[in-house]
């Protein structure tokens, strides 16, 4: 269990949440298929999932935020990027 | 052909065919299989696809009768309701993907059965639910599911413009591991034009359009349906499908503008096992073959087998069989619809489906080995010797007065409204819905040209678990009831038949039962088989499902403006207890909630007594003579009175009599019992026609009812409190 | 009247709106590709789920050549009512102030609720009574109507809120609960409830029919 | 308009859409709400966007396509980030 107590200093997170490769991603396609019609050529691969940012104390419960929580491992990859001390502290 | 290696038997009992089988197989090719043979003989002998253990059952059920335009054996069944119209119709689960993917597994299972709708030419109007899950105050789990495979169903009905339009959900401790999540869909369409998915006319081409093919559910749909859910290792699961409603409502406006235009010879959607089990069937239908050129087959993903592209169970696809000189065309519009259409193959007169991929042959079987050879099995059904199901936790202390039982019972997860599902759901798209949700006991849709049909979907696991045969019947029985109220009389019946592994002596044996009710029922009510599913092993670590044979029956009504409801409607109108109900407790929802074990048996009853009195009402709703009408189902005929005292927002007060028993007469359950309100003068007419007592009258703003001694006296906001209780399920 | 619906891929409410413009004119489907008004005196974009709502509601919709000259329509002055859906695509292609997201209860959301008419001058609510209520069907995913609100008092000033939901009628969480708006010049209008879907006792109300009359009155040609 | 001819060089682009401050995030706010339940302490200021990932040939296009298209200024802030050449090559 992610017990452990805050360092008292917030870490802001930001997780990225991608559908997983060889899962249709329906919104990348639909996305990618407007595109030309818009006027912008030469764009492929298009692939849309979710941006989470967060300020955490304790960083080290954010992996298991991700499976638990904010990912859905069936169809979701994600990765965690420590983007540093947030400016304000945790009470 | 390729001299790579051959497939072991091994491989072939892990893909799920037994030894027996295999060697069955290699006697048809006369060789042993190779990758590819065995990828779709597997598939196309698995439960799911060849109904090894349920096709000598199915074909005991009546499946004829005057409104029947097309029965089982096709996409859907179709009844004729008039004007040159036909409504088809079909119920199927999605129950493992579910209980996997609660979200994607139900918005799949929605975008499946509307594709096998469209697929024989009619406009998809309607979708219906039919949900199971554990107990969801105590299993977060449940909660869970629930959650999920509600709003799956919603995103994917309501984006395509389909209107959810009514729908069931109970919750029992049996379904907490193998949930159930089947959905129902009518369409419509003139009856002259539906079409069949027989190809014909060797030379014609094969066109695959809509979603590209990757390699999700490869083995998907066949593997989890046919074994159990625990059985299945990590890596065995498939891949799970994303559902596009989007891509599909492009490929159902392309599919319809294809047959109305006269532009394709068959059509096909491709579901469980793919492009296997589409063109397999397609060529078995029209007695023909088929060559399919793996190559030419839009992928999602690079480097996929041709094993992997033929049993692939990439959603929202269709195939159809074109002449030559009509290809452009078909293209072109497929173009216009954005769902790109592909030629893959074509008829031929070898009665072989032959694989290739490009020059080179990949597989070769012919058509009748394939489709029809797969052996069936005859079930050894014995009944079980003692209680399979425990006995629920009690949540009702044995010194509850009546108020606070009817209280519980209103707030009770299988009784209370079940608004904060219904509420996610679109029901009015298409301006057809005349009765919404809570408004009748049937959902009513308006035809164009007048009249309107009327459609139920209905299930009692715990019925059916305390006796296969009655406790279908009854199910039968509601669902016609339920037609009844809104004045609409059955045209035709589907199913979807929830049991655990068919293997084992005594889910046999509820099979075996359950199919002869179901067949007895239908044919006392004239409301034959239009089609239907199967969905064998569902079982968790803990045992297996309540046995759970759902419902669905469609009826058609003269008259949609006298269409019933099931809400008090007057001040002063006389309350009647209509019909032979000869209530009981055991099985009823005040027994789970007492925590009594389930019965040995229920009580026969006298099918053709219901049917008459279902008719009565039926008649005296058409004739405008109630205000409401409503059967008596989950919680009795006080329950029943609750219900209309809320849904009309005006109260009543009844008076049983001396009835023997207060808490039976209460709270009993039984099929054939309504409670109708209506002008004291029409009450007596409808008297003469049906066993019918007199027990109040509507008005005031509380709920009284009196029974032997057993009194209760309630303001109809504190009823509306306790029948909101979902609610905080969904917070 | 010649009212033209639009119709995307992925829209459902089209054919709806068609039946309900029909009863007080006549009225044609447009095609998205297409690029031609077909002579229409007022533009309808339906409810429903163009380009599956993918991205954001209304994001690729917006761009469709048809919407390039119902824009110059309405920049002419055309009458341009945007339902749902439709409602979407007219803020996303700035016909309209604002923007729409997410309920605040984050669950699509259908429910029969009551539209105060706060500004009963528009061409398109013309056939209504200050204050008067109407009963409309309400479903969403994706209604939480968002405008900075110095430029909310700017609309209230001016009249363009035509539509708030009845006091705790809101599901959505929208700004002063409003339901609808329309453009400074007050011919384009857009809302989130169905009044295409409330034209017919049978199955509903009838309440919604007075946009579509108003609309009609408005242009001049009204059959009914 | 996106008109410029690609280099045949294709790029991996990312676009991160985020909720524009002040503007209530249902969806995070829910997160935010679950946490606790779930055993994880001190985690505030959960915000939820979209991210969008794709390949292009020609990158100067993307700011414009995030204007258009993948963000609504109205309500959402965006970022782009330039990941690199991406492993296949433009036809
Ligand atoms: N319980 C049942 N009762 C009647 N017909 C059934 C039942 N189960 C399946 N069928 C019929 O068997 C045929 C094959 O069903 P299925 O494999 O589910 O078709 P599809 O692949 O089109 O979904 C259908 O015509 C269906 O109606
Ligand atoms: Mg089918």
């Amino acid at each position: 269990m992610a017990g452990t107590l805050g360092s008292g200093v917030l870490m802001r997170v930001r997780v990225l949440v991608r559908p997983k490769a060889g899962i249709l991603d329906p919104q990348g396609v639909a996305v990618e298929q407007a595109l030309p019609a818009l006027g912008f050529s030469g764009v492929t691969d298009v692939r849309i999932g979710r941006l989470i940012e967060l300020e955490v104390d304790d960083a080290s419960q954010v992996e298991e935020m991700c499976r638990k929580l904010l990912a859905n491992p069936l169809v979701e990859d994600y990765e965690v990027q420590l983007l540093g001390e947030a400016s304000g502290t945790a009470a | 052909m390729s001299d790579a290696a051959l497939p072991t038997v091994e491989e072939a009992v892990a893909l799920g065919l037994t030894r027996d089988e295999y060697a069955l197989v290699c006697t048809k090719l006369d060789r042993p299989p190779n990758q590819v043979e065995l990828a779709m003989f597997s598939l196309l002998w698995s439960e799911h696809c060849a109904y090894k253990h349920s096709k000598k059952l199915l074909m005991t059920l009546p499946t004829e009768g005057p409104f029947v335009v097309m029965g089982p054996g096709e996409n859907a069944g179709a009844v004729d309701v008039g004007n040159g119209l036909a409504c088809a119709f079909k119920v199927e689960s999605h129950n493992h993907p579910s209980a996997v993917e609660p979200f994607q597994g139900a918005a799949t299972g929605v975008g499946g059965i509307l594709r096998d709708i469209f697929a024989i030419g009619a406009r998809p109007i309607a979708v219906l639910d039919s949900l199971r899950f554990g107990n969801p105050l105590t299993s977060e789990r449940s909660r869970f599911l629930l959650d999920g495979a509600v709003s799956g169903i919603g995103h994917y009905g309501n984006s395509m413009g389909v209107p959810t339009v009514g729908g069931e959900v109970y919750f029992e401790e049996p379904y907490e591991q193998n949930c159930l999540v089947n959905a129902m869909a009518l369409g419509l369409g003139e009856t002259e034009k539906l079409v069949r998915s027989a190809a014909a006319g060797v030379g014609n081409v094969l066109v695959l359009y809509g979603a590209s093919t990757g390699r999700d559910g490869i083995g998907g749909a066949s593997v989890l349906a046919s074994a159990e859910l625990g059985e299945l290792s990590e890596d065995k699961r498939p891949t799970v499908q994303v559902g596009d409603p989007f891509e599909e409502s492009k490929l159902l406006e392309c599919s319809l503008e294809l047959l109305e235009r006269g532009l394709i010879v068959a059509l096909q959607d491709l579901g469980a096992a793919g492009l296997t089990s589409s063109a397999s069937e397609m060529a078995s239908k029209g007695e023909v073959g088929i060559d399919i050129d793996v190559a030419t087959v839009p992928l999602r993903e690079a480097d996929m087998e041709p094993f992997e592209i033929m049993v692939s169970e990439s959603q929202e696809r269709m195939l159809c069989v074109v002449e030559p000189g009509k290809l452009a065309e078909v293209i072109a519009l497929t173009d216009k619809w954005e769902v790109h259409g592909t030629a893959i193959g074509s008829v031929t007169d070898t009665g072989h489906m032959r694989i290739f991929r490009g020059e080179e042959l990949v597989g070769d079987m012919s058509v009748a080995a394939l489709v029809d050879d797969c052996p069936l099995y005859d079930l050894s059904p014995a009944a079980p010797t003692q209680q399979l199901y425990p006995a629920p936790a009690a949540v009702l202390g044995e010194d509850a007065d009546a108020q606070e039982a009817l209280l519980t019972l209103l707030a009770s997860p299988n009784i209370a409204s079940r608004r904060p599902l219904f509420e996610q759901y679109d029901s009015i798209v298409q301006s057809r819905t005349v009765r919404r949700p809570e408004e009748a006991d049937a959902a009513v849709l308006q035809l164009p040209g007048g009249g309107g049909l009327g459609v139920s979907i209905d299930g009692n696991g715990r019925k059916v678990a305390a006796d296969p045969y009655w406790g279908t019947i009854a199910v039968v029985l509601e669902c016609a009831s339920n037609l009844a109220c809104v004045g609409a009389e059955p045209l035709g019946t589907t199913n979807n038949l929830n049991f655990g592994n068919p293997e084992k002596p005594h889910i046999a044996w509820q099979l075996t039962e359950a199919v002869r009710g179901l067949g007895a029922a239908c044919r006392a009510l004239d409301a034959p088989i239009v089609g239907g599913n199967v969905s064998l092993y569902n079982e968790g670590a803990s045992g297996p499902i309540y046995p759970t044979p759902v419902i669905g029956m469609v009826g058609r009504l003269p008259d949609v403006e006298r269409a019933g409801r099931l809400g008090f409607a007057q001040e002063g109108d006389a309350i009647a207890l209509v019909g032979p109900f000869r209530p009981a407790l055991p099985a009823s929802e005040l027994a789970r909630l007492r925590g009594e074990a389930l019965p040995d048996g229920l009580p026969e009853l006298d099918i053709l007594a219901v049917r008459s009195a279902q008719e009565a009402v039926r008649d005296a709703v058409r004739e405008g003579l109630l205000s409401s009408a409503h059967d008596i189902a989950e919680g009795g005929l006080l329950v029943a009175v609750a219900e209309s005292a809320l849904a009309g927002s005006i109260g009543a007060t009844v008076e049983l009599g001396d009835a023997d028993d207060a808490w039976t007469a209460l709270f009993g359950e039984a099929p054939g019992g309504f409670v109708v309100s209506g002008h004291p003068a029409a009450i007596a007419q409808l008297a003469e026609r049906v066993e019918l007592d007199i027990i109040g009258a509507v008005g005031g703003e509380r709920l009284h009812a009196q029974a032997a001694g057993a009194a209760v006296d309630v303001a109809l906001a504190d009823l509306r409190e306790a029948h909101g209780a979902l609610a905080q399920l969904f917070a | 009247m010649k009212f033209g619906v639009l119709q995307f891929p992925g829209s459902c409410d089209e054919a709806d709106a068609q039946l309900a413009a029909g009863r007080v004119g006549e009225a044609v489907l447009l095609w998205h590709r297409d690029r031609d008004l077909a002579g229409c005196d007022a533009i309808i974009v339906p409810g429903g789920f163009s380009y599956g709502d993918y991205l954001r509601a209304g994001a690729i919709a917006r761009f469709s050549p048809m919407m390039e000259e119902v824009i110059a329509f309405a920049r002419d002055g055309g009458l341009v009512l945007g339902i749902c859906n439709g409602f979407q695509v007219l803020c996303e292609a700035g016909l309209l102030p604002g923007a729409l997201l997410q309920n605040t209860n984050r669950r699509f959301t259908s429910r029969q609720v009551h539209l105060e008419v706060v500004s009963p001058d528009t061409p398109f609510t013309r056939a209504c009574a200050p204050g008067e209520l109407l009963s409309v069907p309400a479903k969403h995913g994706s209604g939480r109507y968002y405008a900075p609100d110095d430029q909310l008092d700017a609309m209230e000033a001016a009249g363009q809120i035509v539509v708030r939901y009845a006091p705790g009628e809101c599901f959505n969480g929208s700004a002063r609960d409003i339901a609808g708006v329309c453009n400074e010049a007050g011919n384009v209008f857009g809302l989130m409830p169905h009044p295409e879907h409330a034209v017919d006792a049978l199955t509903g109300s009838t309440d919604g029919l007075r946009i579509f009359e108003s609309m009609a009155l408005a242009a001049g040609g009204a059959h009914v």
